[in-house]
């Protein structure tokens, strides 16, 4: 059941959220950069698991290396950081041992679609229950602007400074290719939207993975002459997406250059864990 | 829901009267990206030198936009 | 040097020269109670080409687990024939497929010659028994474990279905073996 | 007693599971499969879990991932894969998780000769991945032993949160010998220490009750962070100097000032030995029968075997090196442990390598004769120097 973004979530936060009893201690502020959308995303994500009840000794949040990569170490949880791609490799041990976590992975265009490229897209072909969250920013911010494997041609980066020739990659379209049973894209900018898909992302059984667009103002920004945080957040995230109910409707001109934003596929099949537990019980005497 | 949707849910309440709202700058956490400021349908903000600043609480409707786009946790709009 | 009896299995890949290697050592070790290594060359060749299983027997501590003077080897083709027969020790023993074997190698050593392929195939009916076979007639020839031993280790190796039937195979190489002859040189 | 007859890798698998190993992640590579197609059958069965990945450094990553997950973890492979792991081993080393990585040596540098053996991982295993790091390292050289080195590995890693490596050669691992199957309770099995403070309470890396600090397991009430980074004793990322140090100099430090509880060594005809002989792996069973063999004519030659190379046993060789004129050190590389002796022993007697890396073990008559005619020796230092093209 592709579409359908515009999801009911069974509550009404009661505003302002309360962010400060998922945040450790002594924190803030983060290390990400004014503008940069990863705190936004961060907060939508903190509401949601707010809304699905799940308590924070039940949830581990696991990441590789960069800048969406230090999400873990300012929320309550159990809190992994770990190899540059490697994210979701620590996070299949992590879900193997201890099938009741809810595990979630936060990492960002370079470290899941490049160097960590091979295991997001054996994660989705176990369907490995965890809710993989793709900051993707387009471009390598911790490094300081290299190209990533989402930069769209043309622009550029400090490794491509003559415009960007390398075609990028859909998160989304590989993820559903690789297997993915809950395939959805989001931006900062849509951060209610954002807030219910991962809603739905959490309580889905399976591989989730959310290519969420978000902003990099320090180094993508400058680079491509968008003046400000909030000139991207509109020309990026809001201009340069469509949802995914409305895209049915509209001629294919108005569709050119647009990401479809929403719940993009949702599937039903085995998880990886259970089917490894029913595997135990089978053999077991 | 964009934030014209949400300012007619506020303003489609049946009429009572006016909610008053208090705005909390945590000026420690403002790194100054002004997304609070870009994007506040009813411009209550504005940007005081590098950390962000009420200019209009009167126009506040409580939207809470703000908070949800601040990537700093630097600002929360609590009824009065 | 103490009672160390070295062992070399070689023919193709899929003739079971390394099961053949496993059982023997097996007989050694777990039911005449003696010590056993056995190892193989393991390599491109475990797929076809020239392959070889090796086993160690002694009452005694086993140090190095290859041959080093090798006391019998079977050959079951020309290839691991050549390639292998040089490190046959001076006064031991070469058992060779008659049919596979045509060039014999020439040493200080007692080569014996039966068409154990052959063999299998018309009077036991299948040629993959070829390996116990010449299990039971290297056991024949060297001595080297007991014919209760290696009967008890075949039959806890192969298949239920098969058990007569390669039980058949070792016992028709102990007395193939019994009426064999050195090859004249 | 039950007795077996088995590959060096099953009795690795055997040892894995006795130890309480209840977790497999790897990924297939000659010579070392054996242990993960044995793992994939028995796991499930002790209700454990083995998961085949899609490359070694998941692996890595994946049993480290378990292991905070409160699992006994382990992986296997060879010199190429093990290459492929070291970045996720220093994690294990800078995050200090307990688990076991198995290296059954194939020829290299490269693909090399996939199923020749060599011991050329020596210092891979050592110094392999970035920076100071601890190591420990086994080298078993008969099936039985694998088996009882595998079980000590486990304990080692839990003992002192950290990596620990089960290194050997191809022929050790796929040569079949008879073993004894040890009885529960037959052989020591440790399990790391957990916390027994309030979950608020716990820091996991708090040292102030003992250098190896109890590790909780994610998902049973301590939410505690873990990095790669430089962290303090909260486990939170660090840029203070003095923090760094001492965790840089803390990290080597558990190990080596726990190396009389980690070394083991194998001693052989070394009391009145006039050449000693170091060896580890195969080249050590080759060496034993060459001393045997010497014996014989009566040439005075022990034998050091350790059992645990890293750390280095230098206590050992010293002793040796004080007794003996010459120590010959056989093995199946260009030199990489033979230098260690050579520091080790600190000038106190000549050190000689024998080196062979022709995808065949070192042959027992090649250590009689070069002991037998010692000029055929090679100084370590002296490799560069030498014929190469000379077997």
């Amino acid at each position: 059941m592709a579409g359908e973004a515009a999801v009911k979530v069974p509550y009404r936060e009661k505003r302002p959220f309360d962010y400060s009893q998922y945040i450790r201690k002594g924190k803030l502020p983060h290390i990400w950069c004014a503008g940069c959308g990863h705190g936004i995303v961060l907060k939508s994500l903190l509401r949601a698991i707010h809304a699905s009840g799940l308590s924070k000794d039940e949830i581990c949040m696991v990441s590789g290396i960069g800048c969406s990569s230090r999400t873990p170490g300012y929320v309550d949880f159990n809190t992994l950081h770990t190899l540059h791609g490697r994210a979701i490799a620590y996070a299949t041990g992590v879900k193997l041992a201890k099938p009741n976590l809810k595990v979630f992975v936060a990492t960002g265009d370079g470290d899941a679609l490049a160097i960590g490229g091979n295991h997001f897209i054996h994660a989705c072909r176990r369907n490995i229950d965890m809710v993989i969250l793709v900051y993707n920013n387009y471009i390598y911010g911790m490094t300081s602007g290299q190209a990533s494997p989402t930069t769209p041609q043309g622009m550029v980066a400090t490794t491509s400074r003559y415009g960007h020739i390398d075609p990028p990659f859909d998160t989304c379209e590989m993820a559903k290719a690789a297997g993915a049973t809950f395939v959805a894209r989001g931006t900062a900018y849509h951060c209610q939207e954002l807030e219910k898909i991962f809603y739905e992302a959490i309580h889905h059984k399976g591989t989730a993975v959310i290519d969420i667009l978000d902003s990099c103002p320090t180094y993508y920004g400058r680079l491509n002459k968008m003046k400000s945080a909030s000139e991207m957040m509109l020309k990026v995230e809001k201009d340069g997406t469509v949802p995914v109910a409305q895209a049915a409707k509209l001629p294919p001109e108005k569709l050119e250059g647009k990401k479809l934003r929403g719940i993009l596929y949702r599937a039903e099949r085995p998880e990886y864990c259970e089917e490894y537990f029913k595997l135990i019980e089978r053999v077991h005497g | 829901m964009n934030e014209k949707e949400t300012v007619k849910e506020v303003a489609t309440k049946p009429p009572r009267e006016k909610k008053k709202w208090n705005i909390v700058i945590y000026e420690e956490l403002c790194k100054g990206c002004s997304i609070c400021v870009d994007f506040c349908p009813t411009d209550v903000l504005t940007m005081k030198g590098d950390v962000v600043a009420v200019k209009a609480l009167e126009r506040c409707t409580g939207c809470q936009l703000c908070d949800l786009r601040c990537p700093d946790f630097a600002i929360q709009v609590f009824p009065e | 040097m103490s009672d160390r009896v070295e062992l070399r299995f070689s023919g193709s890949g899929g003739q079971g020269m390394i099961l053949a290697g496993i059982i023997m050592a097996e007989a050694a070790a777990i039911y005449d109670g003696k010590n056993a290594v056995q190892s193989q060359s393991y390599g491109p060749e475990s797929r076809g080409g020239a392959t070889r299983a090796e086993v160690i027997i002694s009452t005694e501590e086993i140090d190095y687990p290859k041959a080093t003077s090798i006391d019998a080897m079977l050959a079951m083709t020309q290839e691991a024939c050549n390639k292998y027969h040089k490190d046959i020790k001076e006064g031991g023993i070469l058992l060779i497929d008659a049919d596979e074997v045509r060039d014999i190698p020439k040493g200080n050593f007692k080569v014996y010659s039966f068409p154990i392929i052959r063999y299998a195939m018309e009077n036991l009916g299948k040629a993959i028994v070829a390996n116990i076979m010449a299990l039971g007639m290297i056991t024949e020839l060297t001595g080297v474990v007991s014919h209760q031993a290696i009967e008890k280790a075949v039959l806890a190796r192969v298949p239920k279905a098969f058990l007569e039937l390669n039980k058949k195979a070792l016992h028709a190489g102990f007395e193939k073996a019994k009426e064999l002859k050195p090859v004249e040189a | 007693m039950e007795r077996k007859f088995i590959q060096g890798n099953e009795a690795c698998s055997e040892g894995a599971l006795y130890a309480g190993c209840r977790f497999y992640a790897g990924y297939p590579i000659t010579p070392s499969s054996e242990i993960m197609e044995v793992m994939s059958v028995r796991l499930p069965k002790v209700g454990g879990v083995f998961i085949q990945m899609e490359d070694e450094i998941a692996s890595v990553c994946a049993i480290v991932g378990a292991s905070l997950g409160g699992l006994k973890s382990m992986t296997a492979t060879s010199g190429p894969g093990f290459s492929l792991m070291q970045e996720g081993i220093g994690f294990a080393c800078m995050a200090e998780v307990p688990c076991v990585i198995v290296n059954v040596m194939r020829s290299g540098p490269s693909t090399g000769y996939p199923t020749g053996p060599s011991q050329a991982d020596m210092m891979q295993v050592r110094w392999g991945t970035h920076g100071d790091h601890p190591m420990i390292a086994l080298t078993p050289s008969t099936v039985q032993e694998i088996l009882t080195e595998t079980v000590r590995a486990f304990n080692l890693a839990e003992t002192y949160r950290t990596p620990v490596v089960l290194l050997y050669d191809e022929v050790i691992g796929h040569m079949r010998e008879a073993i004894t199957l040890p009885k529960e309770g037959e052989l020591e099995v440790v399990d790391r220490a957990r916390p027994n403070c309030p979950p608020e309470e716990y820091r996991p890396y708090d040292i102030s009750k003992g250098e190896i600090p109890p590790l909780a397991a994610y998902g049973e009430g301590y939410r505690f962070h873990v990095t790669g980074l430089y962290h303090g004793e909260d486990g939170f990322p660090t840029g203070n100097t003095k923090l760094i140090e001492e965790a840089n100099k803390r990290l080597l430090s558990k190990v080596e000032k726990n190396r009389e509880k980690i070394w083991k060594n194998e001693d052989f005809y070394l009391d009145d030995a006039e050449i000693g002989i170091f060896a580890y792996g195969v080249s050590a069973r080759s060496a034993k029968f060459a001393v045997k063999e010497l014996r014989k004519k009566g040439i005075k030659v022990g034998l050091l075997k350790p059992l645990t190379i890293w750390p280095f046993p230098d206590k050992a060789v010293r002793e040796m090196a004080e007794k003996v004129d010459t120590i010959i050190v056989p093995e199946m590389n260009l030199g990489q442990i033979s230098l260690e002796v050579e520091r080790a022993a600190g000038g106190r007697c000549d050190v000689r390598g024998i080196y062979r890396v022709d995808t065949e073990p070192i042959h027992p008559q090649q250590i009689m004769d070069a002991i037998l005619s010692r000029e055929e020796l090679t100084l370590p230092t002296e490799l560069a120097e030498r014929d190469m093209t000379d077997g």
